[in-house]
């Protein structure tokens, strides 16, 4: 039964590290596109959450397109999948926006080192 | 046609949204169109309150055959997207539809110059759908949605000047920490989701109860939405993000920050208040945070020399208000006689400091906009003497000052007043620091205003006109609302806010979808 | 940036991710994906097609494309299929599903082969959202590529 | 209609507030006209004495922003090194602030403080 509990949670154990991951990534590197990539880890272990959450052991995935016999009834909720998916889209437009104003901010300071980058402070 | 108010709510700014992108050649039309464009929101806002207040909460069911069909056939959960308009989100909406309309009308000349206005149209538009749709929606993952709406439109328009560096970078804090919060939300929707396989507020409310996972979620949320309304500590991007917003912009990014409050609001009070209710515990965090928020808000302010970011450190700390007021009344929820003596009038006045701080704030953030616009320079200690030069501006800063001071008779007092007593009878210290803090805020305009308005006339601004014609308009129609308002706030009170207090305290209500179910 | 091999692979590749992106977009209401994917596919083939090209040839083409308003017509197409269902029903409302126009054949029920002219409103919201989405990504890949195309590794 | 704000102990009325306004400005008004009027505009009257030296230029003797509340901000001197030290502008700090002041809220809901 021990080793059934990990295999279960698999998910969710590895949903936690990408998120300790994601936020040592944002908190403790200086380089601004190291940060970006720390918010797109968070979305991703984000995004697997919510993945996992919609796994039901022997479903099968809600379309009738020549879908097999036995998946007439058995067929999972698509709620998920589709906030999931709404949560990639957003995260698209969030990554490309924040990539451009870390194109503008090399061109104005010269550098991506987060340190550097705090002219308003105070 | 009135059946559609919510969906067309959201549909015409939205349409305004992508047509102003078309207007690339001719940008002067474009921010007519966009002025068109939120008059019209107003408007459709005025009849939604009206039809709230008449018939009680107003619930419409996306795709559905019938707005009001939430529960088909066959169906004992509800599955589609379902906007739910109780009387604190239609005051919401007005709130951000009036000030859309006067940052348009703001914007017409501030921004005249600058280029890509047909995007800068654009996304005032967008954040306007992204504040509306978050104060209307009663889905949970739809609040996310617009909430990463309001947040991306928001920051790109905090980087909208993309010539000044400092611009980006405040859009990229803005937009890491409005990211990050609203991943955090969506973890938590995840967590009820995963607990309740729903996702509608309402329903959810009912199943709630006393778990750790739920406690987990109503805390992820709880501090995501804190951080985006602006709460100390983690307040710091908040005079980065209004420093560099160009000042059309500052009104409706003011209500994309209450919007986050409301958020809050309606988290504790409607899909926690299964447990909030029996829990004063959370009323004692928001009124702590309240607390501190508006004290290391003030502070900070004194010290300031930029007039933009010296008012947006009042921002937070007038933010500190609401915390308290609301936060006040939420301790004593469960207790109906110390509700009815006190915490009624606590909650109507954190509310009602919602929207009066909208409007002066915004008057404030306009001249100091307006100042900008002359000078060409934010820092305090450069100019002098302008209050000959710029009489309306100078009237539209002494009324703003007064009533963010708490003079009477402006709006600020009304609610000021509510929110002191009130917290009085909670415990004495939360009112002293309240006090304390509104002569603070005093202290500081009296300084902005000594060193700006008054003063020898400066050789260097010989040349000063007053600012626009449109400018001057909106600044005096909020400084002539912050009169009204001060003048009659038990009429607002009675029609406005106090319907709202009362959606939020009347949970039963909120759940039965106002009594379809 | 341009080599032999990308270009030798772009040739073979990029109508081929073209018509799969059409195709995705197309089948939305049937198969897994829909607009957003589909536009993504369209979108990546044609910053193949950026990659692979000089730095002037990409502005030359480009130039005349009227990507930022094709954007604004998916989203105005998008809304003005959501409103089609104020016509009597609610917004949203799928009102040419099994109505007999365009996409509005009688939909099956239970399993079945896939008919592509079911799906109502669904099928066109599919379409308007991967025009929005294949117009928004490619700009942001172009303006991108324009930025940075010019200059070597600096970072 | 009915102007007064009732609060849970006391009251507010603008209208009233305003009544004795205008009272306390004619009473203000008439000891004010009952003054000596003695000042000329535009003579040597108003201009500053400093001792017989010149008057310096008014952008030299102009009150600044920065130097309003000096004795405020000095008394305080410790409190705003502190308030300064918080607010590093670093964009990484605004994160840890939120996952800090998270982790407390947490264990205040969930260990039930």
């Amino acid at each position: 039964m021990n080793g059934n509990i990990i295999a279960i949670n698999f998910p969710f154990i590895v949903v936690a590290l990408l998120l300790a991951l994601g936020f040592y990534t944002i908190g403790f590197k200086r380089n601004l596109i190291k940060v970006v990539i720390g918010v797109e880890i968070l979305e991703s272990a984000v995004n697997l959450f919510l993945i996992a959450l919609g796994y039901v052991k022997g479903g099968y995935a809600p379309i009738y397109t020549l879908a097999p016999k036995k998946a007439v009834g058995n067929m999972v909720l698509p709620t998920p999948q589709a906030l999931t998916l709404t949560s990639i889209v957003i995260g698209v437009a969030v990554s490309a926006l924040m990539l451009a104003f870390a194109v503008n901010i090399y061109r104005h300071y010269g550098t991506l080192d987060v340190t550097r980058i705090r002219r308003l402070r105070g | 046609m009135m059946e559609h108010l919510p969906a067309l709510m959201i549909a015409i700014p939205l349409f305004g949204a992508f047509t102003t992108p078309l207007l690339k050649k001719r940008q002067n039309i474009a921010a007519i169109w966009a002025l068109i464009i939120t008059v019209i929101t107003f408007g459709l806002s005025l009849l939604l309150l009206q039809e709230v207040l008449s018939k009680g909460i107003i619930v419409y069911v996306f795709g559905a055959n019938k707005p009001t069909l939430v529960l088909p056939s066959g169906y004992r959960v509800p599955v589609r997207i379902i906007f739910e308009i109780d009387a604190m989100g239609a005051f919401m909406a007005l709130s951000a539809t009036l000030m859309s309309f006067i940052g348009a009308l703001y914007s017409y000349s501030h921004v005249e110059m600058e280029t890509g206005l047909e995007k800068y149209y654009a996304l005032l538009l967008l954040l306007e759908v992204g504040i509306i749709g978050m104060v209307l929606t009663g889905d949970l993952f739809n609040l996310f949605v617009f909430l990463e709406v309001a947040g991306i439109a928001g920051s790109a328009l905090v980087g909208f000047r993309n010539y000044r560096g400092e611009a980006s970078e405040a859009g990229i804090k803005y937009l890491m920490v409005s990211s990050v919060a609203s991943l955090m939300v969506l973890f938590s929707i995840g967590l009820l989701y995963g607990q309740y396989g729903n996702l509608n507020m309402a329903y959810l409310s009912r199943q709630i109860h006393l778990d750790t996972v739920d406690m987990i979620a109503l805390g992820l949320l709880f501090v995501s939405f804190a951080m985006k309304c602006g709460a100390v500590p983690m307040h710091y991007w908040v005079p980065d993000a209004y420093t560099e917003v160009p000042a059309g912009i500052n009104p409706t990014l003011l209500v994309a920050t209450y919007a986050s409050l409301y958020a809050l609001f309606r988290v504790s009070f409607s899909l926690f208040g299964a447990i909030t209710w029996n829990m004063a515990r959370v009323g004692w965090i928001m009124s702590i945070l309240g607390v501190l928020t508006m004290f290391i808000g003030v502070t900070m302010a004194l010290v300031q020399k930029d007039v933009k970011r010296l008012m947006s450190y009042h921002a937070i700390s007038q933010t500190g208000y609401m915390l308290l007021g609301v936060g006040v009344g939420l301790t004593v929820l469960n207790d109906p006689a110390k509700l009815s003596a006190f915490g009624r009038a606590a909650m109507a006045g954190g509310i009602f400091h919602i929207i009066n701080h909208i409007i002066y704030k915004s008057l404030l953030l306009m001249t100091a906009g307006a100042l900008f616009y002359v000078t060409g320079t934010r820092n305090l200690n450069e100019m002098g003497g302008l209050a000959r030069k710029m009489p309306y501006t100078t009237i539209a800063f002494i009324v703003g000052a007064a009533a963010i001071s708490g003079l009477p008779p402006f709006n600020g007092f009304a609610s000021k007043f509510l929110i002191y007593e009130t917290s009085y009878q909670l415990n004495p210290l939360l009112a002293v620091f309240a006090m304390v803090t509104s002569v603070l805020t005093l202290a500081s305009f009296v300084k902005v205003f000594a060193s700006a308005f008054l003063g020898p006339p400066l050789e260097k601004y010989e040349e000063v006109r007053e600012v626009p014609k449109p400018m001057v308009t909106a600044m005096i129609i909020l400084a002539i609302l912050c009169i009204l308002f001060g003048l009659f706030p038990n009429v607002v009170l009675n029609k406005l806010i106090y319907p709202a207090v009362d959606a939020l305290i009347k949970l039963a209500q909120y759940q039965s979808w106002g009594g379809l179910v | 940036m341009t080599t032999t091999i990308i270009k030798t692979t772009t040739r073979i590749l990029a109508s081929l991710i073209l018509v799969f992106g059409a195709y995705i977009i197309l089948h939305g209401h049937l198969t897994p994906g829909g607009g957003f994917q589909g536009g993504a596919v369209f979108a990546s083939g044609l910053a193949l097609l950026i990659v692979a090209c000089e730095d002037e040839i990409v502005k030359k083409r480009f130039e005349k494309v009227p990507l930022s308003p094709l954007e604004s017509i998916g989203a105005l197409g998008f809304l003005g299929t959501a409103l089609l269902g104020l016509m009597g029903y609610t917004f949203f409302k799928n009102v040419i599903a099994n109505s007999g126009f365009i996409f509005g054949g009688k939909t099956p029920i239970g399993i079945n082969p896939g008919y592509l002219n079911t799906g109502g409103t669904l099928a066109y919201m599919n379409i308007f959202v991967g025009m929005k989405v294949l117009a928004g990504l490619t700009s942001i890949v172009l303006i991108f590529f324009l930025l940075l195309g010019g200059k070597k590794d600096e970072w | 209609m009915n102007f007064t704000l009732l609060s849970p102990s006391g009251f507010w009325d603008p209208v009233l507030w305003l009544i004795f306004l205008i009272l306390f400005g004619i009473i203000g008004y008439i000891i004010y006209s009952r003054g000596n009027p003695s000042y000329k505009p535009n003579t040597e009257q108003v201009k500053p004495y400093l001792s017989g030296n010149v008057e310096p230029s008014k952008e030299k003797i102009m009150v600044r922003a920065g130097d309003i509340y000096w004795g405020f901000i000095t008394a305080l001197d410790e409190y705003y090194v502190a308030l300064k030290r918080m607010h590093t502008g670093d964009l990484r700090d605004y994160i840890l602030w939120y996952l800090g002041i998270g982790a407390i809220i947490l264990f205040i809901l969930v260990g039930g403080v």
